[in-house]
């Protein structure tokens, strides 16, 4: 799908329409995670925010990345939010004491990091295209097995040039494992 | 489309995400604008990798597996801190010992 | 040639034979005994076949054999396994033997070609063969098997004498607790020593010699219910993770000095070409030889050998001659062009290698003297014989190590067994001293074999062990009329001699004690039955023959017929780009015949000493004379090593240095604080009567205040709250960016 | 596709609306199919009984008088409940199950969207559906509706596992995530040399094929895996307060979803769509015969499932949790490894 749109000149117009709404509704949902009075609310808002993300890769090209964006963020991570919130304290309606006495603090460090992220990023990149190049240069592959070929881009680089990163993480996964099921039983 | 777009809208998710972390007192509120930290940084994982080569997608990968793990293990201590106090605000949690 | 490719099969057997022995073993009629013995049985014939492919092979070389095309197709080494082995390297080679040979050492090689006379030299490649293991980045790992003659010894050597333990067990350890078990681990041990023989990369001779020794800690604490038994696994495994750091740390150096590859070939070609750097190589060099020293029990790292008695017999058998020990050997064997070219071994007179070994050597067989413990006596002199390997390598002598670490195998292991067979008649006591004796009688099969691998041990003319140890005296080159050695190691030659004598010696009195005299244990001793006394036999037969492999190719008495001479060195030692040009010492009839006769005299003096009383003035001499009784009381301590390891060190730390330490503290530090305390209440009094009541306090009252005013708003910084410390963080990131921005960017 | 059948070239708009109208029409037909062929008829046979008789010809219409039924009746909702998300749920679970179909190909290019990442596509939108049940358990007001919900996440989530692992057997062995390459090296394939059948991957991935059906049935929460709903515990658990048209929403989505995964599974393990490839049939054929295809094998895997439904008696919770992890995870763990070896040997 990505490849046929990615092949039309015409994909910038729809695209940019496409991000544009993506952006906005994603801005509004973030800023109600962190803005809400209900808990559950926020994980919902955040479900939102990051199905954006997802179809943000999808704009990107990275199909690979937004599946694994829906199976594990989607999926897993936000149920587990709703399972660690539905186990401690699920209260219907909205609740008072979420934020604490820093919120003027907070909306200046906010306002403050974006300032000079955006700055920065403004005078670096400017107006700066996307390209892909790097895709059609770096996944000779792709071309020569077509559809599917930066799948297998993608894994013949996690196999062979990450191969190290990836055995560590796979041992930080199964740390990670060990020690939530060690912290959460009950004796 | 530009880069900037992408890089910008990952800006405003990072911020949003600061700004949580500092404000919400509720840990898995907490969590969540964790969440939204870590996925700005994919953004900008990805955007880049469409100029520098497929490891920012590879890495964007590691990113995601390491924050399930995150989630899991931070879970597992807010679980562990309502089971001893009832409460998961961590605003209280300002003790040495438990 | 399907051997050479299918070698791997070998190792899988006996990994095979573990899983099955495991899995089933105690569901089978034997308890897996029988497993064990099938496979090994197999891993013998294959090995044997392989060795018999390998001779016949290497005797018409690669290009006259009738299937020159399978030969040429087997001697290419695929590039993935080695980077620098390629085709037009090693044929170039092949054609510049000589010549190189002739550039190192005119005077060796003369003498090299004087002795092989006109025979054409061949070279027999090395077959390798590896598969991808995994890629990272650029680098590639392989595993594989890398065939030559060194390799292809070893595999008959563990196999024989695996499978002679493996009869050997079923009646020692017949009706043991953990039978099965002990099956399955003797399984795996010879095959992870078979998997380290035949590694390809030092990847694989890392692994093999950690499996290598998790076993030997396994079997060694086969009986761990005894707490000496797992201290002493214990402390095996312990002392040999001491060397494990040399070892990583020296593949390491290694791997990057032959430009980012683990193949051996590589890492031997670089080496001996000259392409790494001397000081790397000796750098690497150094640290292989920490390894060695705690492998192969090599003096400062010794300790632990002797205390791996505590297994089972037969397993000290398989460590002590085929496989644990002898990985140190072969590990330096192996990769001999680092050690060749980083030591500088030809043409000098004293190295490292050949120190750590004739000290091993000597001190080795001196401590054999006074222990009561036969089993220990065979420990010590595993050590002392070891020493030998290492410092024949150490000269430069490859071929008489090798040769030696051959013979060794089967008289040491039917050394080993034979006590193994003495203990199992005298109620599983080892103490020679009080509880056997006499034994000559009623243990004749016993008594003969053992009185044969003592004789070959000792060096004693024409068994195995006066044939390699000769060949190693001869090697350092220091003997008056020895030709063709590496380089003269005069001090290496007279220790060797002395150890020599001791070792002669020493076996004569553990023959005396054992069988001689009256029996001082307990019971009815008998001989033992047919699947003990046939590995003997087996082994005493090997150990007594074992020297025709490797004949002098002029002894100037008789003259060797052609065909038997020297066939050994052809067809073990590589010839080729991946080993040094080493030069060959000439067999010289005056050392020959002196080291006989110091051999003779050790086993005289025993004589006289044990069996004629004479000497009486040395019987008790070390309750009259104080340097005799301290010279003893240190062999008896073992020179004190693990006093010095475990007291001093360890106790220096936790007692006087621990002590004195806190009387440093009570006393010195604590005094200067109290004096300083007390002249400064003494000041402070007046001070605080004259100066500070009147002038300062005012002052002090007003920055006080202040001070907690600051301390006020200050304190609410160090609240213990996460997200206030968060947002200061994020705070100070973005200003510190916003600068980096701004101003820098 | 419109190409092929109709000789028309359309827009890139206007074909993906074909497809998307055509697939929805698809799926709805053979749900609502399946729901009278197995849910009305083959349960009353099984209990000696007749079914539905009197609507149309042997019961046919008597669903349609059911959707009727449904969507007269009052919506209500409790006094406490969260009405957003109360109402937002069942539309998260019927996108998640219609989503699935985007990808299951029903001829050579009988598909909404041939992606890439084909069947890790579907297990993605396939977990989405945990999310609207935890929404409708949380926001329904209702201890019932909350435990329920609450299991059937866990009961999800711990499913997903050997679904996403039983079909990385597949994927090995095809070497491809996309679906229609999936298809194409079954219909491709050969069994030792021989390729009258082509070489469906359930006669190699039989383990996978196992441990996927039994997954299935747990992802649907159908008997013997309905702890979630089970009546006698939990009434009807995360639906219990749900009435007219949200509640034929989810049922809508439960036997759509039934089609679905039997779709994915036909595709994966008996050869989709396609024929032998030996059998030299033209694409054009195919797109006529591949429809009929894969419905007739959907069709009948679906049979599987309710048969086992009608069939056993439910588990326990410890039960279900315990024959995941310990049973299903680590053999289609040995099962990925043993394809693993075998691949990489032959």
């Amino acid at each position: 799908m990505t490849g046929v749109l990615a092949a039309s000149t015409s994909f910038a117009v729809p695209a940019n329409v496409a991000f544009a709404v993506m952006a906005v509704f994603m801005v509004a949902a973030a800023v109600r995670v962190v803005t809400t009075k209900n808990v559950v609310h926020a994980a919902l808002w955040l479900v939102v925010v990051l199905g954006g993300v997802g179809l943000n890769y999808l704009l990107l090209q990275a199909e690979f990345v937004a599946m694994t964006q829906f199976l594990v963020y989607l999926g897993a991570v936000v149920v587990l939010f709703l399972f660690g919130i539905m186990l401690t304290r699920a209260p219907l309606g909205v609740s008072d004491d979420l934020d604490n006495s820093q919120r003027r603090l907070g909306v200046v460090i906010g306002v403050l990091l974006l300032a000079v992220l955006s700055f920065a990023l403004v005078r670096s990149f400017g107006a700066d295209k996307l390209t892909f190049e790097a895709y059609d240069q770096g996944a000779e592959v792709a071309r020569a097995v077509g559809e599917n070929g930066r799948t297998q881009a993608i894994s013949d680089s996690i196999f062979g040039e990450y191969l190290i990163p990836f055995e560590v993480t796979s041992v930080l996964l199964l740390a990670a494992l060990i020690g939530a099921i060690v912290l959460a039983r009950k004796d | 489309m530009l880069l900037n777009q992408f890089l910008l809208l990952s800006a405003v998710l990072f911020s949003i995400g600061v700004y949580g972390v500092v404000v919400r007192k509720n840990g898995v509120l907490v969590l969540m604008s964790i969440e939204l930290i870590l996925n700005a940084v994919n953004i900008n994982l990805i955007a880049f990798s469409t100029f520098w080569g497929l490891g920012g997608q590879v890495f964007a990968l590691f990113v995601i597996a390491v924050a399930a793990a995150e989630v899991g293990v931070g879970l597992a201590i807010v679980l562990l801190i309502y089971r001893n106090r009832r409460s998961v605000d961590i605003d209280t949690l300002d003790e040495l010992k438990g | 040639m399907w051997f050479f490719t299918h070698v791997w099969i070998i190792p899988a057997l006996m990994v095979l034979s573990f899983l099955l022995i495991l899995l089933f073993g105690k569901k089978m009629p034997k308890k897996g005994s029988e497993i064990g013995i099938f496979f090994i049985g197999i891993a013998l014939v294959m090995s044997i076949a392989t060795a018999v492919n390998w001779w016949s092979w290497s005797s018409g070389g690669p290009e006259v054999t009738s299937k020159a095309a399978e030969a040429a197709a087997l001697s290419e080494v695929q590039p993935k396994c080695s980077k620098v082995a390629t085709e037009e390297r090693l044929e170039a080679a092949e054609q510049g033997e000589k010549g190189k040979a002739q550039g190192k050492s005119v005077a060796a090689a003369a003498a090299s070609s004087a002795e092989k006379g006109g025979e054409p030299e061949i070279a027999t490649r090395p077959v390798v063969r590896c598969l991808s293991w995994f890629e990272t980045g650029n680098d590639r790992m392989t595993i594989g098997t890398l065939v030559d003659g060194q390799s292809v010894l070893m595999l008959v050597v563990v196999t024989i004498i695996s499978l002679l333990v493996h009869v050997f067990s079923t009646d020692y350890v017949g009706g043991d607790r953990r039978y099965t078990h002990y099956f399955a681990f003797l399984s795996l041990f010879t095959a992870s020593m078979l998997f380290f023989v035949l590694g390809q990369s030092t990847l694989q001779l890392i692994i093999g010699w950690e499996l290598v020794g998790v076993c030997s800690f396994a079997l060694i604490g086969h009986w761990w219910e005894e707490k000496p038994n797992t201290d002493a696994a214990l402390k095996a495994f312990l002392t040999n993770r001491v060397g494990d750091v040399g070892l990583l740390v020296g593949m390491t150096v290694l791997y990057f000095a032959a430009d980012r590859s683990f193949s051996v070939l590589d890492i031997n070609i670089l080496a001996n070409e000259g392409e790494i750097r001397h000081v790397v190589l000796l750098v690497a060099a150094c640290c292989l030889i920490t390894a060695v020293m705690s492998k192969s029990g090599q003096f400062i790292l010794h300790t632990w050998l002797p205390d791996a008695m505590a297994g089972p017999t037969p397993v000290s058998a398989l460590i002590h001659a085929a496989t644990m020990v002898v990985a140190g050997i072969y590990l330096v064997a192996r990769l001999y062009p680092v050690f060749f070219e980083g030591l500088s071994i030809a043409g000098s007179s004293v190295n490292l290698l050949a120190v750590v070994g004739a000290v091993t050597a000597l001190f080795g067989a001196l401590l054999a003297f006074v222990q009561k413990d036969i089993k220990k006596v065979l420990a010590y002199s595993t050590v002392s014989q070891l020493g030998f390997m290492v410092t024949s390598l150490g000269v430069g002598a490859w071929t008489a190590a090798m040769f030696h670490l051959f013979t060794h195998a089967f008289f040491k292991a039917c050394l080993f067994l034979g006590a193994g067979s003495l203990s199992h008649a005298c109620h599983h006591s080892f103490n020679m001293v009080d509880d056997m004796g006499g034994l000559r009688k009623v243990m004749p099969k016993t008594f003969w074999t053992y009185l044969i691998a003592t004789g070959a041990l000792a060096g004693v003319f024409p068994l195995s062990g006066f044939w390699s140890k000769d060949e190693i005296l001869s090697g350092t080159g220091s003997f008056p009329g020895t030709e063709g050695a590496n380089g003269t190691y005069h001090l290496m030659l007279v220790m060797l001699l002395l150890a020599a004598f001791c070792t002669a010696a020493y076996m004569t009195r553990t023959i005396w004690y054992a069988f001689y005299g009256e029996f001082r244990g307990h019971g009815h001793p008998h001989e033992s039955g047919p699947r003990i006394t046939v590995p003997l036999i087996i082994l005493a037969t090997l150990g007594a023959v074992a020297g025709v492999a490797n004949l002098p190719k002029s002894l100037q008495v008789v003259d060797v017929p052609g065909a038997w001479a020297t066939r050994f060195e052809k067809f073990v030692e590589p010839v080729g780009l991946y080993f040094p040009a080493i030069s060959h010492a000439g067999f010289n009839l005056t050392l020959a015949v002196v080291s006989v006769v110091v051999g003779l005299a050790g086993i005289g003096t025993s004589y006289l000493y044990f069996w004629k009383g004479s000497f009486r003035w040395a019987q008790g001499l070390s309750s009259r004379n104080k340097l005799a009784a301290a010279g003893k009381r240190v062999l008896e301590n073992k020179y004190y090593f693990d006093w010095l390891y475990t007291d001093v060190i360890t106790g220096f730390v936790k007692g006087p240095l621990a002590n004195a330490t806190n009387w440093f503290n009570q006393h010195v530090v604590d005094g200067i604080v109290n004096g300083v305390g007390r002249g400064a209440v003494g000041t402070g009094q007046w001070v605080y009567k004259n100066v500070d009541q009147k002038v300062v306090d005012g002052t002090v009252n007003g920055i006080g205040a202040g001070a907690g005013a600051t301390g006020g708003v200050l304190r609410h910084l160090q609240s213990g709250r996460v997200q206030q410390y968060a947002a200061l963080f994020f705070v100070a990131a973005a200003v510190l960016t916003g600068v980096f921005v701004v101003a820098i960017g | 596709m419109t190409r092929a059948l109709l000789g028309v070239e359309l827009a890139y708009w206007q074909s993906t609306l074909i497809r998307v109208l055509a697939g929805l029409v698809a799926v709805l037909l053979l749900t609502g199919g399946v729901v009278y062929l197995y849910l009305f008829k083959f349960v009353s046979f099984m209990q000696s009984r007749l079914g539905p008789m009197e609507a149309g010809p042997y019961g046919s219409l008597q669903l349609l008088a059911e959707v009727g039924k449904w969507l007269q009746k009052e919506d209500i909702h409790t006094e406490d409940s969260d009405r957003t998300i109360f109402g937002l749920a069942p539309a998260v679970v019927l996108s998640s199950t219609f989503l699935m179909f985007v990808v299951i190909p029903a001829g050579p290019d009988l598909v909404i969207a041939n992606l890439g990442t084909g069947i890790y596509y579907v297990l993605a939108v396939s977990s989405l559906s945990v999310l609207g049940i935890l929404m409708a358990g949380w926001a329904s007001a209702n201890k019932y509706a909350l435990l329920g919900g609450l299991r059937a996440a866990g009961q999800l989530i711990a499913y997903e596992l050997p679904l996403v692992l039983a079909v990385l057997g597949v994927v090995i062995q095809a070497g491809s995530l996309n679906l229609q390459d999936i298809v194409a090296a079954q219909s491709g394939g050969s069994i030792f040399g021989w390729d009258g059948i082509g070489n469906p991957f359930i006669l190699t991935q039989f383990v996978a094929f196992g441990i996927f059906m039994v997954a299935v049935q747990a992802e649907l929460t159908q008997t013997p895996f309905d702890m979630p709903i089970a009546e006698s515990e939990l009434v009807a658990g995360y639906q219990v307060e749900y009435t007219g048209i949200r509640f034929l929403v989810y049922f809508i989505s439960e036997f759509a979803t039934a089609v679905g995964f039997a779709a994915v599974a036909s595709t994966l393990f008996l050869g989709g769509w396609a024929l032998p490839a030996s059998w030299g049939l033209s694409d054009g054929v195919m797109h006529v015969v591949g429809p009929l295809m894969i419905s007739t094998k959907a069709i009948l895997l679906v049979g599987v499932v309710f048969w086992a439904r009608f069939s056993l008696p439910r588990f326990r919770e410890d039960q279900l949790q315990t024959l995941a992890w310990k049973f299903m995870i680590p053999i289609a763990l040995a099962n990925i490894v043993v394809t693993g070896v075998l691949k990489v040997v032959f």
